[in-house]
């Protein structure tokens, strides 16, 4: 039934499930206390060389403290899945963390315009890239969450999209139709921003979860930031709401205003003068000092955040968020 | 009324979307027109957006198809996944998708422009949803500025199936049948795709636009539609609200 | 790659999702209230030969009033999927109802013991069988809601369940180990019991959800019993709540204390004693007086729960449900 | 102090949950060893039912494994389609499953008692979830009466894999690898199985059971650990807890 198609593109994970089965096997199930700072998680958590997926959708719900720490500890070789990368993706090109991706939607911010620093690694043949698209990355999520080497599709057929990935064209055995058959995707590391979190790493998220609850299960080790730290209580008495459950996750750091300057749902609003700020400074050839200022230069999240605006900042995005007129806008 | 293209464009659109419908929107354009026509001919459309804003009640365009107002009041905040099966179950009639490139089957690049995937002249940010949408929707459109560069004879790559190399290409390659490209909405006709040959077909150029202008600005052979017509223009009902509710702030309409 | 099972079982349904399709595309995407009685919803959308799925987990959360109906208007030739059907199997075996049946888990009522009545349909040969397991089914109606004819999984292999069933093998294109190619599962009725719904048929549901979710969006028509009716706006205060959308809804009946004697999260515990009524009457070849006394002789679930001890029955279930020591217990 | 045979079986198998670990159970038995194995050796286990409750803190035994206690101040409160996939990824340590038949290899049988399928002489439920995580979870475990119409020379279906045919046939067959049967946990001995022959092989009787009537009660060879011992008796501890707080109203050791 294997008819693989003329891919150009490589696997840079293993879809093989008893290979991930044997190391799930050996995570902890201890419920313990995972609270660490930014720092430590990155130090112990991600390593050259790792492949990463980052939760959120670019510039909504993202882990902005961790990935500032991955360009200040200078991670470098990282895989990157390309799953609507945006912000996150412009942030770890200006470090040059990444030498291979799979791309869905990478080196634009939507509506904002494209990064010059995402389309030079990309332009400059520094990134090996493998094609694919947004559907394609969550359903490579859910099968490795699923535990099963791949899941069939009705995408990228008949596309240069296919001929640049690297998954295989199948025949259903009821159907005889042609299917996409897209291997599971299981990253090293998960990063993702939530609401809220207890101390064993409990999760909720409100809102569109995009695809976070695959990419928890997914990833091999998990690092979680968290607008609040919660009660373990708090999680038991609405056991529905748990989007993430402890024994997926390896860190929980709580960082409030995590997202910024993405936005981050029911709390504040992306901060678009930032965000321009960071693409001006690229167009204009002055990432370097920008860099320096806003990451390199600064000691941690709260640092950042305080040059940005602090909470004065804050409030207005927050006021935007909830459609308010408040005296800032 | 005056109007400018893109008011034209957005009505158009608009007007091409079915009442009781569903349809999958990204920011920008397609968004005003959903948002339009929900407010005019099709009270009840249902606004899809990729990350899993499902029915939102759109307090203001969204800057992003994940942000919370994608998700507004919506009747159902779920997930890229539940979105995307939506699709490919088959409940979804509409989705517009962009692109820097498209070809008279309606196949569209949103990936690289150049001629070697290695090392492209410009990386684009690839298919994002695009590929998915197109794939599994009933009838995609597309809303575009009309140059020859735009309009190519071939994509440097094709990011998104449109009819690919023509009649029965896309159930040879494995996409779900009766699926595929409805409409084109350019800043100068408007064209459909010939059942016969999967070709694009201008139905009708806007006003004041002539059959010439239409093909000094297209790199391939359109073919035309026997009744070719003049495209309706906004009426001021439409242009009210596009004007008053949908974009007060002229993000969109502002760009023509 | 496709190797086949010695498979001795039928599909009842058709996998192929172009034909689903089909009907979506067709299938009213109008947000109209779709409030009716229980008696027009299976009159009109429950045909005699439609295969059916039942939502909940046998004796929990289940459509009992319609599970009634179906008995009552004396549907027949019926299939059945038989995911932990237990006392809903028990309903629709006493009516006589169905004539096959894809079994996970059927004429069981855990831990309460076997039904006498469920066994015989079976073991006289009244109903063709086919084998599965629950987790089996529950990804075959995943597949459905996926809009794919398949999902590959790794339970079955090697036992006389899968000689028995009627699944394919498959070799994995990239890992060549074997799997399950599971079936997707397209019924034409899901009939799900919800704790709230508004007259649209937008959903919730609170505490577990089984195979609710993909059940309701792999069904070609959907009956929704509901304890509550609430006001549209409910649902879009807390869209992360909604767990089926009124797309997927063609009938919304507000039935409360609908899943009695089963027991309904966060409202009131299954009737034990009643459930070994039952038991005891098809024990005692006295299922027919039975079945006459409380279905055929009752004009609808009003009647059927007044006979079973009414509001004073279910305050008692309700302490019960809370692990309050009330007066009743 | 004195117990019965159930409440044995029971301590035992909770003595056998490691801590830190996750058990997939269904009611009865199962229920109660995990439920007493939370309260003395393993305060950590996490307790999965396969509907979807995940890490409640179970109020009193649930009669369903879906019911309402089943996901009491959970974790989680998922689906089946959750529970199952955790299992399938790998993440689940243990499981209990029961059954009428049980042979040498630990396939288990709850489809029917008869040789024609079609035609069985009596219907049992089937799988449910049995052969799922049977299938899935790392170790496996039986607890059941001990007889020889339950511990078969064959099995009269195979509903849940054991070890099938014996070495390598669960790998052959596609099931993961690593899995299969733990331990059979009888009212007469505890077994576990041999490792170069997949068999059953028991490794301790109760006190007071001798093995002859341990072979008596058998349809097949046993194989004998060489080490044969005398099951460990419940301790005090295990039995007050076990009768005060996980079973007070003795639903599940009163049957012994």
């Amino acid at each position: 039934m294997l008819r693989a198609t003329s891919t150009d593109g490589a696997l840079f994970v293993n879809p093989d499930p008893d290979e991930a089965r044997e190391f799930f096997r050996r995570k902890s199930r201890k419920m313990v206390n995972k609270v660490m700072t930014v720092k430590e998680a990155v130090r112990e958590l991600v390593h050259d060389g790792d492949y990463i997926a980052v939760g959120g959708f670019g510039a909504i719900r993202i882990p902005t403290a961790v990935l500032h720490e991955i360009v200040r500890q200078r991670k470098k070789h990282l895989g990157l899945s390309g799953h609507t990368a945006t912000h996150d993706c412009q942030i770890l090109a200006a470090g040059e963390c990444f030498d291979r991706c799979d791309i869905a939607y990478v080196v634009g911010l939507e509506a904002r315009g494209l990064s010059m620093a995402s389309r030079r690694v990309f332009e400059r043949g520094m990134v090996k890239a493998v094609e694919w698209t947004n559907a394609a990355l969550a359903w490579r999520y859910k099968a490795a969450a699923m535990g099963i080497p791949f899941i069939p599709a009705r995408v990228m057929l008949g596309t240069d999209t296919a001929k640049y990935s690297s998954f295989k064209e199948i025949e259903c055995p009821y159907t005889k139709i042609k299917l996409a058959a897209l291997p599971a995707l299981y990253p090293d590391v998960g990063i993702i921003h939530v609401h809220r979190s207890d101390v064993y790493g409990n999760c909720q998220i409100d809102g569109i979860k995009i695809s976070d609850e695959d990419i928890a299960r997914a990833s091999k080790r998990v690092i979680i930031t968290t607008e609040r730290l919660v009660p373990h209580d708090d999680i038991r008495q609405n056991p529905e709401c748990t989007v993430i459950p402890y024994y997926c996750v390896d860190a929980v750091i709580e960082v409030p205003y995590g997202s910024y300057p993405g936005n981050m749902p029911y709390e504040y609003y992306s901060d678009e003068e930032h965000l321009n700020e960071w693409l001006t400074a690229e167009r204009e050839g002055r990432l370097d000092e920008f860099l320096e200022q806003y990451i390199y230069g600064t000691e941690d999240f709260y640092e950042y955040l305080q040059l940005c605006g602090g909470l004065k900042k804050i409030t207005q995005l927050r006021n935007q968020e909830f459609l308010i007129e408040g005296i800032y806008t | 009324m005056s109007y400018n293209r893109m008011e034209l464009m957005i009505c158009v659109a608009a007007r091409n979307l079915e009442d009781e419908s569903i349809v999958v929107v990204g920011t920008g354009a397609p968004c005003a027109a959903a948002m339009l026509a929900q407010k005019t001919s099709a009270p009840n459309l249902t606004v899809f957006f990729e990350a899993g804003g499902m029915g939102p009640q759109l307090p203001s365009m969204p800057i992003s198809v994940g942000d919370s107002r994608t998700f507004h009041k919506a009747l159902a905040a779920s997930s890229m996944p539940e979105v995307m099966e939506t699709c490919q179950r088959g409940m979804v009639d509409y989705t517009f998708i962009g692109g820097a490139q498209i070809d008279m089957y309606g196949n569209v690049n949103s990936t690289i422009i150049g001629s070697d995937y290695h090392a492209p002249k410009v990386r684009l940010p690839g298919s994002g949803g695009a590929n998915d949408l197109a794939s599994l929707c009933w009838r995609t459109m597309v809303m575009t500025q009309h140059t020859r560069r735009r309009l190519v004879e071939k994509c440097d790559f094709i990011t998104t199936p449109g009819y690919l190399t023509g009649p029965g290409a896309r159930e040879a390659a494995g996409l779900p049948a009766g699926t595929g490209p409805y409409k084109v909405i350019t800043d100068l006709c408007v064209a459909g795709f010939d059942e016969e040959t999967c070709r694009m077909k201008v139905e009708s150029v806007h006003p004041g636009v002539t059959r010439k202008d239409v093909e000094e600005n297209t790199s391939f052979e359109l073919l035309w539609d026997d009744n070719l017509g003049i495209t309706e223009p906004p009426n001021e009902e439409e242009l009210r609200i596009l004007r008053n509710e949908v974009d007060p702030y002229r993000y969109i309409i502002g760009r023509a």
